[in-house]
């Protein structure tokens, strides 16, 4: 395993370590080492963002704390939810008396903890309504919506929810257009590599090379098939075959696109399959409004990338447009 | 009839600590052929903790069982902390006040701890989780109460054992791996498996104690 | 070789194609398809800041291309320097007038197609000067500053360059600021895994498991010495010991910090490294202003990081600090 | 006097695409051992879009040098682009205008493309790069002169090949590999390889035409 780390279970520990003092003009820890918050939350009058998750997925999550998108997040161990006590702290420090949007990603962990976290809340009077990603097509069918998992479209959930909340919008409000976010993004992953947790010091599942893994999850969870690797426009084409009859996306349809590398994807691959594609969607009469490439969401060394793509309205246009700034993903307005 | 003394069990906790650090590499290796294979390190980590906790400290079965439960509900975090933060927070609650720990007092701390996992974690027998280790192993010791408590710990011990390799042949319906489908179906579960080491160390224990 | 192309002749085709669909806020291809320039470039008045090198670098070259950096960009094979005619259309396209300041790494195939570009120039009367940086501080002893290799501190060159060419800086000043950057940057790169060119297809050197390679180049060259695998903080330490003396860095010195993954080492470890480095600063009494980590230059997928200072005075710490909007860098000011 | 007509020397250019062609990986696996692995890849991209623009088309040497100069020049870049460009442009000016190739001629293609290649590159025999090869070959060239056209380009041929093995035992002075010190001895030198391969090919073409 060719990886930098001191103690590997406590890789998480160094990293927030270094991760705070890197990016102080932007967020502060807290004194529950495992909350990270917006150096401005809270903030007076707006709903709090609240999110958490697994370590591993850089920037996810804590790198999209920040100016018009989340105030605080719940860090957890490489690939496992963050706790109760965690989520429950983050609550509190995003929390200006509007209320908390949490808007986190469906996997058993992170239900139970957010549950209990949203118990604690409740004896401290903090109003904590949720929004789960369900994003993932492959990780079950369409009529099993509760069962699918969330990958990188949540970054759109937050940056949709974060923008809303920045507009002095209500709870109810932030939560419906988050949801509406979510409910209209749809993403699908695909593997060529696996990943090692340092602590674990070997692959916890195989990619056999010369075959990719469509539909694989975040974490390795295995897709929906195994197949020969394809060249980039041959996987363009498969997430494309498998995300769009989904939604469905139609001729017609402005969408915002991201192709997120999954670790160890070189960048110049992502964009090739970008390349294929956008063009796969002009062809289809749908309109790319905005696009993302790069290592959005990933899952420490895997290689791959992940496809998602969100179908706008004119409400959704307006906040993916608006400026953001955080670590993992800045925008100016002009 | 056969008990043992509240203020003499933290040594029941010192054993399930030392069998989890053990099995530290054997449980992730599990985990890693259908889930994420971060099982024995979660678990590792968390025991490990509450063994700085309680080291050195004069403490009864309740308090240990407490400290464990806090450790694992708000430094873990994971499935495990709030599943096993809970079944041992039950088993400090029912055991709280006890002086003697006799087979109905042990009784009633598997039940609840049984009763409240569940309804966090929704699971029952047959969805290849842990529950498969601990429902049939709760009625086993119900079943052999008459026979006595270390007999009743025994058929608890042997039974969830069984109910451990129940979940080879089962298809995971809940967790990470019930997105396997049929793939899941072959291998141990995780966590019904560190729930039978669980399990078997604190029957051991007793064993020797009542 | 688990990765996403199609004919791996033509990967940076593809990736350019791509590239340019996703950044259209940005930059824009040019006639010459391996040119991509600043949407508004030139910029009426200001001096052009242009940039080139072979491809497998993402961000570097071209995401570097934005407001308050860089103009235009001459995109080389992967790995191998752009044409000498690439350079040339380079210059034209960001001239308006100002001046060109070349500001690129040194590379034998880069210094010999600036040079036949500038010929190209001369004959079209646009003035070009040139920065060949040099902060590997590993390439060659520090008499020898005309072997050294410029890695990640070219970064900090077009930022500062390009900053002073926005504030409205002569081509003089321009060059004697950029050229003042790299002399005041260091850098050093540890390799833990070997990368492969698509259209070779099998790494082109090999990083025997569980040891590193100390002083490696951008292009997998070999470095000053092959040692175990060490922790994040012996890394950390050996790349410090490396480069402090070397310009040297003292105690009052104000510096910023960049570590860059090699491409495939995951983000999280990048923090844990940097995490020990602004530790062993701050016990020399050296200050960070600023510090970047994450993937700011790479080597398609290889293992391990840089580490680049740059020691500060009160006109590089102003153009360091000022908004910047690249697809690799985006940097607000408020 | 041994000759052969300008007119007919297209052939000489589509030998060399095809020995470029041939040796891609073998040149990109020298160039890996100590550079970057790309030289063959760079060469035959460069030579088969070269390839592209004079198939089918009536050429003579001339143009085709310069077809293939101008490829090299403008769209492969890399080290090879200006060293091999300027290589074949000045082939192409030399042999301008000259119906008939003779030794005089090809010996003043050959020293002004080395003269010019020096310019350029500041590279000498003993920096180990195709200099060691390009350096002695015109030496084998002009000694053997006398002995008539196609004995000049077999001694060459073979001057080249003993130059381009001669690198082997030198350590890097010059680009990538420079840095290496010690560490590139060994192990052949890429370009110095490339230019072997296409000064042979172009005596073998020649041979059999004058
Ligand atoms: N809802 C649930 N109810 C009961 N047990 C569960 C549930 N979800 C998961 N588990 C158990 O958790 C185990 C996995 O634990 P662990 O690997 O530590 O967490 P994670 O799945 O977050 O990586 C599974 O093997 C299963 O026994
Ligand atoms: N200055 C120079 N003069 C002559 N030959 C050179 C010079 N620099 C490099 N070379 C030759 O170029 C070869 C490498 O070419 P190539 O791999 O295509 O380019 P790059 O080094 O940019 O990857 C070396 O083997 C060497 O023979
Ligand atoms: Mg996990
Ligand atoms: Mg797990
Ligand atoms: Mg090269
Ligand atoms: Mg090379």
């Amino acid at each position: 395993m060719q990886r930098m780390v001191n103690n590997p279970d406590y890789a998480v520990e160094d990293m927030l370590k270094g991760f705070v003092k890197v990016h102080s003009d932007i967020l502060v820890g807290t004194e529950n080492p495992r909350v990270l918050k917006y150096k401005d939350a809270p903030v007076k009058g707006k709903v709090g963002i609240v999110t958490g998750g697994g370590s591993g997925h850089k920037p996810a999550f804590a790198g999209y704390i920040g100016r018009n998108m989340v105030d605080a997040v719940a860090v957890g161990e490489i690939f496992s939810s963050p706790t109760a006590k965690a989520f429950f702290d983050a609550f509190k420090e995003a929390d200006s008396g509007a209320g908390i949007a949490c808007l986190y990603g469906n996997y058993a962990g992170d239900n139970m903890n957010v549950k209990m976290a949203m118990k604690m809340a409740e004896m401290e009077d903090i109003t904590v309504k949720t929004v789960v990603a369900n994003d993932d097509v492959a990780s079950a069918p369409k009529d099993q919506p509760e069962k699918r998992r969330g990958v990188a479209g949540e970054i759109f959930m937050w940056k949709v929810g974060g923008a809303k909340a920045a507009l002095g919008g209500t709870l109810d409000e932030v939560i419906a257009v988050a949801q509406k976010a979510i409910d209209n993004t749809k993403s699908v992953g695909v593997g060529l590599a696996p990943c090692t947790i340092p602590s674990v010091g070997s692959p916890n599942f195989q990619i056999e090379p010369g075959t990719m893994e469509v539909g694989i999850g975040h974490h390795g969870e295995p897709g929906v098939k195994v197949m020969p690797l394809g060249t980039a426009d041959e996987i363009a084409e498969i997430m494309t075959d498998i995300i769009l009859p989904d939604q469905p996306f139609m001729s017609g349809d402005e969408v915002v696109v991201l192709v997120s590398g999954l670790g160890a994807t070189p960048v110049m691959e992502q964009y090739i399959v970008y390349n294929r594609v956008e063009e796969i969607l002009a062809e289809k009469g749908i309109k790319v409004h905005r696009s993302y490439v790069g290592n959005y969401f990933t899952s420490l060394e895997m290689m791959g990338v992940t496809l998602s793509i969100l179908k706008l309205d004119e409400e959704l246009k307006e906040l993916v447009d608006m400026e953001v700034d955080t670590m993992g993903l800045k925008q100016f307005k002009y | 009839m056969e008990s043992f003394k509240n203020q003499d069990g933290k040594r029941i906790v010192e054993n399930l600590i030392k069998v989890i650090q053990e099995n530290r590499d054997y449980l992730s290796k599990i985990d890693g052929e259908i889930g994420d294979g971060d099982h024995g390190i979660n678990m590792n980590k968390g025991f490990s903790i509450c063994q700085e906790r309680i080291e050195g400290k004069d403490m009864n079965l309740t308090e240990a069982f407490k400290t464990l439960a806090m450790v694992l509900m708000t430094e873990i975090g994971g499935s495990m902390g709030p599943l096993y933060g809970t079944m041992f927070i039950e088993m400090a609650k029912q055991s709280k006040g006890k002086e003697e720990i006799d087979k109905e007092v042990f009784r009633q701390m598997l039940a609840s701890a049984i009763k409240e996992i569940q309804e966090i974690g929704n699971a029952k027998v047959g969805d290849k989780t842990l529950m498969d280790t601990l429902i049939p192993a709760l009625e086993a010791y119900e079943a052999a109460m008459d026979e006595g408590f270390a007999t009743a710990l025994e058929k608890m011990s042997a039974a969830a054992e069984r109910g451990k390799d129940s979940t080879i042949d089962l298809v995971a319906k809940i967790g990470r791996a019930s997105r396997l489908g049929e793939r899941s179906r072959g291998v141990l579960d995780a966590g019904a498996t560190s729930c039978w080491l669980m399990l078997k160390s604190m029957a051991d224990s007793m064993v020797q104690m009542v």
